[in-house]
C-alpha cells in the first residue's frame, strides 16, 4: 500500500528554515492564524513562477458548498475538514491510512482523508458524513440503517465506515453480505461490532434500494 | 535533536499538469524533490518527519499519467492510474486478469481508490527497522538490524539478501513480471523501456533504493504485451490479515499450455527478496513437462535453492515451495479435493 | 441472534431500541474530545524518552522557546506530587510515588512522555521540539520478565524487579483504615531453576504470590492422566479507536477537560487527586469515549498534561495524542507466561491443578492480572485442588492496565488449550469434559479466606454449553473434522469462559418535573457498551413512563449527576440497574405517599403505572406531572430539599442542585448480595485450516452467555460478539514484538499489530443468552463486557489444534508462519518462553 | 562542509556513520594538485639533483666492489608488492566506483581483495622483519640532517650539500611510513567490519561493539580509504617519472645497474659486494676504512 513513485533518497536531516523565514511565516500566519490550527505557513521556497505551484487560498466544494479555505501545502484534507472547516464529523484514528475513521468521499469515491492533500481534491466534490442527511433533517438511507439495527458501539468508527459504505453501494447497489464486508474492509472498529456494522450497513443499503 | 513523529513538516507543493513541467521541476530541484503518486507510502515517511523533502512534485494532475489504453499488441497502464480502475477496467480484466487479481489483493479499498499501480511497484521496503527510522544501510547507515542474532525478522528475506535483509512488498510487481511487461521510464535523457524484472534491484547493487530509477527519473507508464493473452493465470498471497495487509509470500504465474504440458511459462513471486524474484530456473526445468504433481514437486525444489532463512522466517521456504507447487498445478492451485 | 424470554413480563426491559446518542453519532455531530475547540486553543506536543531505560540529566529548552509561537514547556518537575486516594467506604488507599504520573525525569520504556510544549499550532510546536537538547544517562534496561529473573539479569528499575504487596499496617482505632502501595523488590532465580528452560518448560523459581486449596498431592497420585504445559499470551494494546486526547482550560479557578473516559463521575475525584485540587473544582465533559476496554477506567493520567500546560500558558490547551503515541501510553493487556500442572481423573474431571504464571507487568503500578487469573481459572474449571503461584514482573516496556477480562482472559487461554489435550487424550467430547468441570449455582472459587472461599452468585454455564452445542450443531461439526480436504483441514473448538459481572452500593438521581416527563441523570460513561442509558431503562419501566417520555442527562458533571460506579469489570449493568431500582421505588414511595396525601388513603392503596398514581383496582388518581406539582409544593424529601443520608456528597450535591424542579427521587442501591456476581459464556468455533499456507478462517462462531436477565438485546449482542472478536484477536495475531538488543518496540503500527479486521471474522456470527435472571439482583441483570473475551480466543485456539493437533503451538497468537513451519518440521516451532517476539 | 556523515542511533544518540562521501574528490583532486605542482617545480624549479658534496665521492676501491648488477628487491619483496597492489587497485575500485555511480555488487569482491591485501601484509612484516634489512626502509639521523640541508637550500640559505640516498630514499621512506600508517587502518577496522557481512570466516554479528564504535571504526576505514586515493596516485606517479625509473624497473627486474648505484646511492649507506648479486641477498656489511 504504497505510492511514492521514485523514492528518491532525499535527505533525512530537517529541512533548515532560516530564523527570517520563520518569522516572516509567522507573521502571514498571524494574518490567517484564526484558521492555522495545525500548520504554520511553510517558509521553504517562495516559488510563484515555476509551473504547477499551487496557490494557498483555494475554493473546495464541500457537501455541496463552495468553501473559500486557506490551505497549507502539506495540509491534509481531514485537518482542513476538521480544523479549517469545523467538520468534525470526519474522524482521525490512525492519521496513516491504517483505520478508516476519516473516510469521504471525493466524487463519489471513498477515500482516507488523513492520507490525501487537501491540494489534491481542488474542483472535486466532497462528502462527508454532515452532508448526508438532507437539510430537513431526514437521515440518509444508510445512517436509517445504523439506527434500525442500533449498529455500532463508541461509533467513532462510525463515520467513516457509513462514507465507505454509501460510497461503495454507489458501485454495487445489491450486495451480498460477503461482498459489502470486502466493500468496507478498510474500515476498522476496536468495538468489533462487525457483526452488528455489517447487519445495520447491509439494511441500509436495502433502505436506499428502496427510497 | 529530539525525535517527534506525526506532525507532517512543511514542504513546497508542486502540481504540474505535464510531464513535461514534472521533468522541469525534477531538474530543477534535483534531490532535494519527491515525487509524489498516490501518497500512501510517501506520508508514512512525511509524517514520522524521517524524509523531509524540501519540494514535492504531485503527480496527481497530470492527465497522460492516467488511464488504460490499448496500444499496439498490447496495453499500456499510465502509472498515475488507481489500482481501483486497474481492477475495474474490462479490458484488463478480461484479457490481463491476473493483474486485476493481484492489484485487488493490496491494501485496501480505499488504498487502492488512491494508490496508483506505479506507486505500488515502486514502493519503498517496508522493514520495521528501516521505517522505524533506525539508521540501517538502507537509511544511509552501516547496519542490517534485522539481521543480527538478536534481529527479529519473520517478514524479511530468504533469497538474494546482500547486508540488508528487507523485501518488496508489492503484488502487482509479480504480476506485471509474470505478463512481461515492460516499465516506461522519462529520464532527462529522454524515454527508457526495461523488462518489469529489471526495473526492481536488490541491496548488492544499490541497498538504499528498491528500484532503477534515480532522481529525476519518472516511471510514466506500464506496457503488458498481448502475448500472454489468453494464458491460464496463478496469483496468490499469503498474509497475516485477510485485507489491509503485506504479504509474507505471493505468487503470480501465467502458463501457456498445449495438452497437458506447459508450453511457456512466466513465474514470479515476492516478499522473498528486497525484488520481485522471476523465478526463471524453474520456468526452464518445467517448460515440455506435464502439469502434474510431480512437475509442480520438482518446480518447488528448484524455487527454493540457495534460500537463506533467518532465525524467524524459516517458514517462507516452505511456503514460497507450496506457493510455486500451486501456480505449476494451476486450476486453483489447491491441490483438488 | 436472539434474546429470548421478557417478552411479557416487561415493556422497556429486554427490548431493543435506538439509544439516545444515536443520531448524534450517525450524523457526525457527537462530540469527541478532539472535536470541541476553544478560543485561542493552543495545541500541544509530546518529547518522548528515545531509550528504555535512563536518567534525564540536563534539558535545554532555550532556543525552543525562543522559537515565535512557542507559549510553555512542562516537565515532571512541575507536576503535583502522587495524592492518596479514599474509596466509597472511607478506606484511604495511600499513594503510590513509584506510579505513573504522566512525565517523568527518569523514563522507563521508549516513548514514556519527558515533557510536552505548547504552541499556537501543532507544527511549531514539533519543529520547537526538535530543537530541545537532552542529556541522558543511559541506564540497564529488560524487556522480557524472564531475562531479569536471571541470576544477574538487569534489573527494570533500580529498587528490583517484581511487585510485593506490602504488609498494612494494623488500623488505628478512630482512624480510617489505610492500604499501603505494594513495594518493588528485587527477585532473581537460580540457574538450577532455569535449566528446565532449556528444554522449553517455564522455570518455577521462587513465587511472590501463592495461594492453595485442597490436597494437590492427592489429586495428582489419584490422576489417570496428568499433563504438564507451558504456554504463553500476548502483550496486547487496548488500541481504542479515540486515542487519549484531551482538551484543558481554566475559568474562575475551575478546571474544564474534555477527554474520553469509560466512568464520566468517578473521573471527577482522580482529576482532582492527579491534579492535587478539590472535586469541586473539577468540571469534566465526556459525552462520547472512542472506545475504552480497561484502559480509560478513569479517563487517562495523561490529561494532566494539558491541563497544568493551560493553566501554565493561561490558555486552551489541545493535546491530541497519535497513533504512535497511544501505543506508547495508550496501555496494554500484560503478556503471562503460564505453567500448568493439572491431573485428571480418566473421566476427565479435573482432581489437582498446579497454576504458575509469569505476568509482565511493564514499569509502573501493579497490575491484578496474574491473581485474578488464578481467580477465573479456579471458579471456571472447579478444580478439587489447587495451588496458584505468581511473579508480577517488571519489565521497560509500556505501562499496563485492565483490559476486557484482565487476567481471565489470560488465565482462561492458558488453560483450555490443556483440557482440549486432555479430551483428546482420554477419549472424551470437549463439550462434555467442560460440561464435567464447570461451575454450577453458587460455586466455590479462589484462596480460602477466614477459611471460607468465595463463591458466585449464580452460574448456568452448563444450560449455555447445552443449548450451545444444540444451536452449534456440535455433533454434527464434530463428525467433520481433522480430514483433509485438498489442502483443507476443519477443526471444532469449544471454550467456556466467565469474568466478574457486577458491583453494588452506588446511586440513582432523577426528577419527574410538571411536565410529566422523567429526567434521568446518569454518571456512566458513554463508551459504546450503551449501559449509559440502558440501565436507566429500569427506572422507566418500574415508574411506568414511555421510553419517549425519558431524557437522559449524561457526560457532563457541571448537569448534576450521581455517584455511579466505574464502567470497568462489567459492573455496570448489575450495579446500575440496582441503583435505577432503588431510585425508580424511592419515586414509586413518594408518589403513592404524595397520592394518599391528596386523595385519601394509605400509600400502599396506591398504584404507579402508566404515566399516573391511582387507587389500586381504579378510582382516583393524579398524573405524574400533577404529582411533580404536588412535590414542588410539599418540598422536603419530595422535590429533593431533603435527602437520604446514605447517599454519596457527589449524588447529595447534585441532587441538591435539582432540589424544586419535581419531583426528586434519589437513592443508594442497598439490596443484599449473597456472592460474588459473575457471567459464563460457552464459545463455539470451527476453523478452516490451509495446510499449504498456514493460513486458517474462522468458519462460524456462536457465543452463548449467561447474562441474567437481558436489558438491551442489541447492545448485550454488540458486547458478546464485540468482546469476543477482542478475544480471537489474541489468537489471530495481536501481539507486540520488541527488539531485544535495543529495548525499543518494532510493532507500532495497525499493520504490525494486527487488530482483526472485518473479514479477519465470519461475515455471520452468532450470540444467544439462556436468560435465567441472577438471583441476587432485583431485575437479574449481570454484566457481559468482558466474560466473552477469554471464550473467544480460547475457541480458536481449541479449534486449530482440533485440526491440526497438539504439537503446533506453544504460545497466542498462531499466525501462519507458526502454523507452516510447525507443520513442516512435525514438531512445535514456537517458542513459548521469548518475550514480545 | 562536514568530513563526517552522522545519524541519529536508535536511542536518538548522535553517532558517526561514515565519512562524507565528498571526501573522496578531496583526495582525487588534492592527489592531482600535488602532481602538477610537484611536476611543475621539478620542471622549472628544482636544481639539478646531481650535485652531491665531494665527501659522498665514491672511492675507486669500492666502485670496484659493486656488481654489475646491484640486488634490489628480492622475488619474494617484488611478489608481495605486486599482489599488494593489485589488491589495492581492486579494493579502491570496488569501494569507489559505486559511489560515482557504477552500480554492481561489490561486497563480496571488496572484502575478498582486502583478505588478500592483509595476508600480503602479514607475510611482508613478518618477511621484512626476518628476512630483509627491516631498518633500511626507515629514517635515520643522516636522512634528517639530508633533509634540513636540502629545505634550506631549496629556500636558497646557505648549507652543505646533502649526502646521497642509503638503500631509499627519504620521499621512499617516508611514503612507505604513512602508507603502512593508512594500511594497517583499513586493514584492522575492515577485518571486524567482516564481522557485520555474510563472510566464511566468521557468523555476522553487528553487534560486537557499541554504535559509538562501530561508527569512527567506519570513519578510520574511510579517511583511510579516501587517503589511499591520493596515495596511489602519488605512488604511480613517481614510479613512471623519468629519474625515479630505474627505481620502478628495480621493483619488476629486482635489480640495478652499478652506474645507477653509484650515482643515487651512498654505499657507506647501502654497502653491496659480489655475492650480493649472486644471493641477490643485499646485506650490510663494515666498509673498510
Amino acid at each position: 500500500m504504497a505510492c511514492n513513485e521514485s523514492t528518491q533518497s532525499s535527505t533525512s536531516t530537517s529541512t533548515k528554515i532560516s530564523r527570517r523565514d520563520l518569522i516572516k511565516s509567522v507573521i502571514a500566519a498571524g494574518a490567517v492564524s484564526s484558521a492555522s490550527y495545525l500548520f504554520r505557513v511553510p517558509g521553504v521556497f517562495a516559488q510563484a513562477s515555476a509551473p504547477g505551484s499551487v496557490e494557498r487560498l483555494i475554493t473546495l466544494n464541500v457537501n455541496g458548498q463552495q468553501r473559500r479555505v486557506d490551505v497549507m501545502k502539506q495540509e491534509t484534507l481531514a485537518t482542513t475538514l476538521r480544523y479549517k472547516l469545523g467538520l468534525t464529523g470526519t474522524k482521525i484514528g490512525c492519521d496513516r491510512a491504517e483505520c478508516g475513521a476519516c473516510t469521504v468521499l471525493v466524487d463519489d469515491v471513498p477515500h482516507y482523508s488523513c492520507s490525501m492533500l487537501t491540494h489534491t481534491v481542488r474542483g472535486k466534490n466532497i462528502v462527508t458524513i454532515e452532508g448526508l442527511a438532507s437539510p430537513n433533517g431526514k437521515l440518509h438511507p444508510v445512517q436509517q440503517g445504523v439506527i434500525d439495527e442500533q449498529g455500532f458501539q463508541c461509533a467513532f468508527c462510525m463515520p467513516g465506515f457509513v462514507m465507505a459504505t454509501v460510497g461503495f453501494l454507489k458501485t454495487n447497489p445489491n450486495p451480498t453480505r460477503a461482498e459489502l464486508a470486502h466493500g468496507i474492509s478498510g474500515n476498522l472498529c476496536r468495538c468489533q461490532d462487525y457483526e452488528k456494522i455489517l447487519t445495520a450497513m447491509m439494511r441500509g443499503a436495502e433502505n436506499l434500494r428502496n427510497t | 535533536m529530539a525525535v517527534i513523529r506525526d506532525v507532517m513538516p512543511a514542504f513546497e507543493l508542486f502540481q504540474p499538469l505535464t510531464i513535461d513541467d514534472a521533468m522541469g521541476l525534477l531538474a530543477r530541484y534535483g534531490a532535494q524533490a519527491w515525487v509524489l503518486a498516490g501518497g500512501l507510502d510517501s506520508f508514512d515517511w512525511f509524517a514520522d518527519r524521517i524524509k523531509r523533502p524540501a519540494v514535492v512534485v504531485d503527480l496527481s494532475q497530470i492527465k497522460e499519467l492516467r488511464g488504460v489504453r490499448s496500444v499496439a499488441n498490447g496495453l499500456e497502464i499510465g502509472a498515475m492510474t488507481t489500482l481501483t480502475e486497474v481492477v475495474r477496467h474490462p479490458i484488463v480484466r478480461q484479457n490481463y486478469g491476473l493483474l486485476p487479481e493481484a492489484a485487488e489483493a493490496a491494501a485496501s479499498p480505499q488504498i487502492r481508490n488512491q494508490g496508483t499501480i506505479g506507486g505500488n511497484v515502486s514502493q519503498d521496503a517496508r522493514c520495521w527497522y528501516y521505517r522505524g527510522g533506525w539508521p540501517c544501510y538502507r537509511a544511509g547507515g552501516n547496519i542490517c538490524y534485522a539481521d543480527t542474532p538478536t534481529g527479529l525478522n519473520r517478514e524479511h528475506a530468504i533469497l538474494d539478501a546482500d547486508r540488508c535483509v528487507a523485501v518488496n512488498h508489492s503484488d502487482t510487481a509479480p504480476a506485471l513480471i509474470a505478463l512481461d511487461a515492460k516499465m516506461v521510464i522519462r529520464t532527462p535523457r529522454g524515454e527508457r523501456v526495461v523488462n518489469a524484472e529489471d526495473y526492481f534491484i536488490g541491496p548488492g547493487i544499490d541497498i538504499t533504493r528498491m528500484t532503477i530509477l534515480q532522481p529525476g527519473d519518472l516511471l510514466t507508464a506500464i506496457r503488458i504485451p498481448s502475448a500472454w493473452t489468453g494464458a491460464q493465470y496463478y496469483f496468490e498471497k499469503v498474509r497475516d490479515r485477510k485485507v489491509w495487509d503485506f504479504a509474507l509470500v505471493n505468487v503470480a504465474s501465467a502458463i501457456v499450455t498445449s495438452g497437458n504440458s506447459i508450453e511457456r511459462i512466466r513465474l514470479a513471486v515476492n516478499g522473498v527478496a528486497a525484488h520481485p524474484v522471476r523465478l526463471k530456473a524453474v520456468e526452464a526445468a518445467v517448460v515440455g513437462k506435464p502439469r502434474n504433481e510431480e512437475t509442480a514437486e520438482r518446480a518447488a525444489q528448484i524455487a527454493v535453492r540457495g534460500a537463506k532463512p533467518l532465525q524467524h522466517n524459516g517458514y517462507k521456504v516452505p511456503l514460497m515451495m507450496n506457493l510455486v507447487k500451486r501456480a505449476i498445478r494451476g486450476a486453483g492451485g489447491k491441490v483438488a479435493a | 441472534m436472539s434474546s429470548n424470554g421478557n417478552e411479557t413480563k416487561y415493556k422497556l426491559i429486554g427490548k431493543n431500541y435506538p439509544t439516545p446518542d444515536l443520531v448524534a453519532k450517525v450524523t457526525g455531530r457527537a462530540k469527541y474530545a478532539e472535536d470541541y475547540r476553544a478560543d485561542g486553543m493552543l495545541f500541544c506536543k509530546l518529547l518522548l524518552s528515545p531509550m528504555p531505560h535512563a536518567r534525564v540529566k540536563h534539558i535545554d529548552a532555550r532556543e525552543a522557546l525562543a522559537m515565535p509561537g512557542v507559549k510553555a514547556i512542562l516537565t515532571a518537575d512541575e507536576l503535583p506530587p502522587p495524592a492518596d486516594s479514599v474509596t466509597d467506604n472511607g478506606t484511604v488507599i495511600l499513594a503510590n510515588q513509584k506510579g505513573d504520573r504522566g512525565l517523568t525525569m527518569e523514563p522507563l520504556y521508549q516513548g514514556e512522555p519527558i515533557l510536552a510544549l505548547a504552541a499556537v499550532d501543532e507544527l511549531t510546536a514539533a519543529d520547537a521540539i526538535e530543537k530541545i537538547k537532552i542529556d541522558y544517562e543511559r541506564l540497564p534496561f529488560v524487556v522480557d520478565p524472564l531475562e531479569t529473573l536471571r541470576p544477574g539479569g538487569p534489573n527494570p528499575r533500580a529498587e528490583g524487579n517484581v511487585w510485593v504487596r506490602a504488609q498494612a499496617p494494623s488500623p488505628t482505632p478512630g482512624r480510617p483504615a489505610s492500604v499501603p502501595p505494594p513495594e518493588i523488590h528485587e527477585l532473581k532465580w537460580t540457574e538450577a531453576d532455569f535449566t528446565e528452560a532449556k528444554e522449553g518448560r517455564l522455570p518455577m523459581g521462587k513465587a511472590t504470590d501463592e495461594w492453595t486449596v485442597g490436597d494437590l498431592d492427592a489429586g495428582f497420585k489419584n490422576a489417570a492422566l496428568v499433563l504438564d504445559e507451558t504456554f504463553a499470551t500476548p502483550n496486547t494494546s487496548h488500541q481504542c479507536l479515540e486515542t487519549r486526547t484531551a482538551m484543558a482550560y481554566w475559568q474562575n479557578g475551575k478546571v474544564y477537560v474534555y477527554t474520553g473516559t469509560q466512568s464520566t463521575a468517578q473521573t471527577v475525584p482522580a482529576i482532582a487527586r492527579w491534579l492535587g485540587i478539590s472535586p469541586d473544582n473539577v468540571v469534566f465533559i465526556s459525552e462520547y469515549t472512542g472506545g475504552g476496554f480497561g484502559s480509560k477506567v478513569t479517563a487517562a493520567i495523561s490529561l494532566i498534561i494539558p491541563a497544568l500546560l493551560s493553566k501554565k500558558a493561561n490558555a486552551p490547551v489541545m493535546m491530541r495524542i497519535s497513533r504512535e503515541e497511544e501505543q506508547f501510553i495508550g496501555r496494554g493487556r500484560p503478556a503471562q507466561h503460564g505453567r500448568m500442572k493439572v491431573g485428571f481423573s480418566k473421566d476427565g474431571r479435573i482432581l489437582a491443578l498446579d497454576m504458575f504464571v509469569i505476568c509482565d507487568n511493564g514499569p509502573y503500578d501493579q497490575v491484578g492480572d496474574a491473581s485474578s487469573a488464578g481467580r477465573i481459572v479456579s471458579l471456571l474449571y472447579q478444580p478439587q485442588a489447587m495451588r496458584w503461584r505468581a511473579v508480577t514482573v517488571l519489565t521497560n516496556t509500556p505501562p499496563r492496565s485492565a483490559q476486557s477480562a484482565p487476567g481471565g482472559m489470560q488465565g482462561i487461554t492458558l488453560m483450555e488449550p490443556i483440557l482440549a489435550k486432555a479430551a483428546r487424550k482420554l477419549g472424551i467430547d470437549q463439550v462434555a469434559i467442560r460440561r464435567l468441570n464447570a461451575p454450577e449455582g453458587k460455586a466455590k472459587f479462589g484462596p480460602l479466606v477466614g477459611g471460607k472461599q468465595a463463591y458466585a452468585t449464580s452460574a448456568f454455564i452448563k444450560e449455555a454449553l447445552d443449548r450451545g452445542a444444540k444451536q452449534f450443531k456440535w455433533d454434527e461439526r464434530k463428525a467433520r473434522t481433522g480430514k483433509r480436504n485438498g489442502s483443507k483441514v476443519r477443526g471444532v473448538g469449544v471454550s467456556m469462559s466467565t469474568y466478574v459481572g457486577g458491583s453494588i452500593g452506588f446511586d440513582g438521581l432523577l426528577v419527574i418535573k410538571p411536565d410529566g416527563r422523567l429526567y434521568i441523570q446518569s454518571g456512566i460513561g458513554n463508551h459504546g457498551t450503551e449501559s449509559v442509558s440502558d440501565s436507566h431503562r429500569v427506572a422507566a419501566e418500574l415508574i411506568g413512563v414511555p421510553w419517549e417520555k425519558c431524557d437522559v442527562t449524561w457526560g457532563n458533571t457541571a448537569k448534576n449527576l450521581p455517584w455511579t460506579c466505574i464502567s470497568g469489570g462489567s459492573q455496570t449493568v448489575h450495579a446500575m440497574t440496582r441503583s435505577a431500582h432503588a431510585t425508580a421505588m424511592d419515586a414509586r414511595k413518594k408518589l403513592q405517599e404524595i397520592a394518599a396525601k391528596d386523595l385519601g388513603g394509605k400509600p400502599d392503596d396506591y398504584e404507579v403505572a402508566n404515566e399516573r398514581v391511582f387507587r389500586k383496582g381504579g378510582g382516583a388518581g393524579m398524573s405524574l406531572a400533577q404529582a411533580a406539582h404536588r412535590a414542588i409544593q410539599l418540598g422536603g424529601v419530595y422535590d429533593g430539599h431533603e435527602l437520604p443520608k446514605d447517599i454519596n456528597k457527589f449524588t447529595a450535591a447534585s441532587a441538591t442542585a435539582l432540589a424544586g424542579q419535581g419531583l426528586v427521587a434519589v437513592a443508594r442501591d442497598n439490596y443484599p448480595r449473597d456472592g460474588v456476581t459473575h457471567s459464563f459464556v460457552a464459545t463455539f468455533a470451527e476453523v478452516e485450516v490451509d495446510v499449504e499456507t498456514g493460513e486458517y478462517r474462522i468458519l462460524d462462531f456462536l457465543a452463548y452467555a449467561d447474562v441474567g436477565t437481558v436489558i438491551h438485546p442489541k447492545a448485550c449482542g454488540g458486547q458478546i460478539l464485540g468482546r469476543s472478536i477482542l478475544g480471537i484477536g489474541h489468537a489471530l495475531g495481536q501481539k507486540w514484538v520488541y527488539d531485544p538488543h535495543y529495548g525499543l518496540p518494532l510493532a507500532k503500527r495497525f499493520h504490525h499489530t494486527k487488530p482483526p479486521t472485518i473479514l479477519d471474522v465470519p461475515e455471520n456470527m452468532e450470540w444467544a443468552t439462556v436468560d435465567i435472571p441472577d438471583p441476587e439482583t432485583p431485575v437479574g441483570a449481570r454484566g457481559i463486557g468482558e466474560p466473552p473475551v477469554g471464550g473467544g480466543c480460547s475457541a480458536i485456539l481449541n479449534a486449530i489444534s482440533d485440526a491440526i493437533g497438539d504439537e503446533i503451538f506453544r504460545r497466542a497468537p498462531v499466525t501462519a508462519d507458526v502454523i507452516l513451519a510447525s507443520l513442516h518440521a512435525g514438531r512445535p516451532m514456537q517458542d513459548g518462553l521469548k518475550a514480545n517476539i | 562542509m562536514n568530513l563526517i556523515e552522522w545519524a541519529q542511533s536508535p536511542w536518538g544518540e548522535q553517532i558517526p556513520i561514515h565519512i562524507a562521501w565528498s571526501l573522496l574528490w578531496v583526495s582525487t583532486i588534492g592527489g592531482l594538485l600535488f602532481l602538477v605542482g610537484h611536476a611543475v617545480y621539478v620542471r622549472y624549479r628544482a636544481k639539478p639533483a646531481t650535485a652531491h658534496s665531494e665527501q659522498a665521492a665514491v672511492s675507486a676501491e669500492i666502485a670496484a666492489h659493486v656488481p654489475e648488477r646491484v640486488a634490489r628487491h628480492s622475488l619474494g619483496a617484488r611478489l608481495f608488492h605486486l599482489i599488494m597492489a593489485l589488491a589495492m587497485i581492486a579494493l579502491l575500485l570496488t569501494a569507489f566506483l559505486p559511489k560515482v555511480g557504477v552500480r554492481f555488487a561489490w561486497v563480496t569482491y571488496h572484502w575478498i581483495a582486502g583478505t588478500v591485501l592483509t595476508v600480503s601484509i602479514i607475510y611482508h612484516i613478518i618477511h621484512a622483519s626476518f628476512w630483509l634489512d627491516f631498518w633500511s626502509i626507515w629514517p635515520d639521523k643522516e636522512d634528517r640532517e639530508d633533509a634540513s640541508r636540502r629545505i634550506k637550500r631549496a629556500l636558497g640559505q646557505p648549507a652543505p650539500a646533502p649526502g646521497k640516498f642509503a638503500k631509499y630514499p627519504l620521499e621512499n621512506k617516508l611514503y612507505h611510513l604513512v602508507v603502512m600508517l593508512a594500511g594497517l587502518a583499513v586493514v584492522l577496522t575492515g577485518v571486524f567490519m567482516m564481522k557485520r557481512v555474510e563472510t566464511p570466516f566468521f557468523t555476522r554479528n553487528p553487534y560486537l561493539f557499541g554504535d559509538m564504535t562501530w561508527g569512527w571504526m567506519y570513519v578510520l576505514h574511510g579517511l583511510a580509504g579516501v587517503g589511499f586515493v591520493a596515495l596511489v596516485m602519488a605512488h604511480i606517479y613517481f614510479a613512471i617519472r623519468p629519474e625515479k625509473l630505474f627505481i620502478t624497473k628495480s621493483m619488476i627486474f629486482g635489480w640495478i645497474t652499478r652506474e645507477q648505484y653509484l650515482e643515487h646511492h651512498d654505499p657507506r649507506r647501502w654497502p653491496v659486494s659480489e655475492q650480493d648479486s649472486v644471493t641477490g641477498q643485499p646485506k650490510s656489511k663494515t666498509v673498510p676504512a
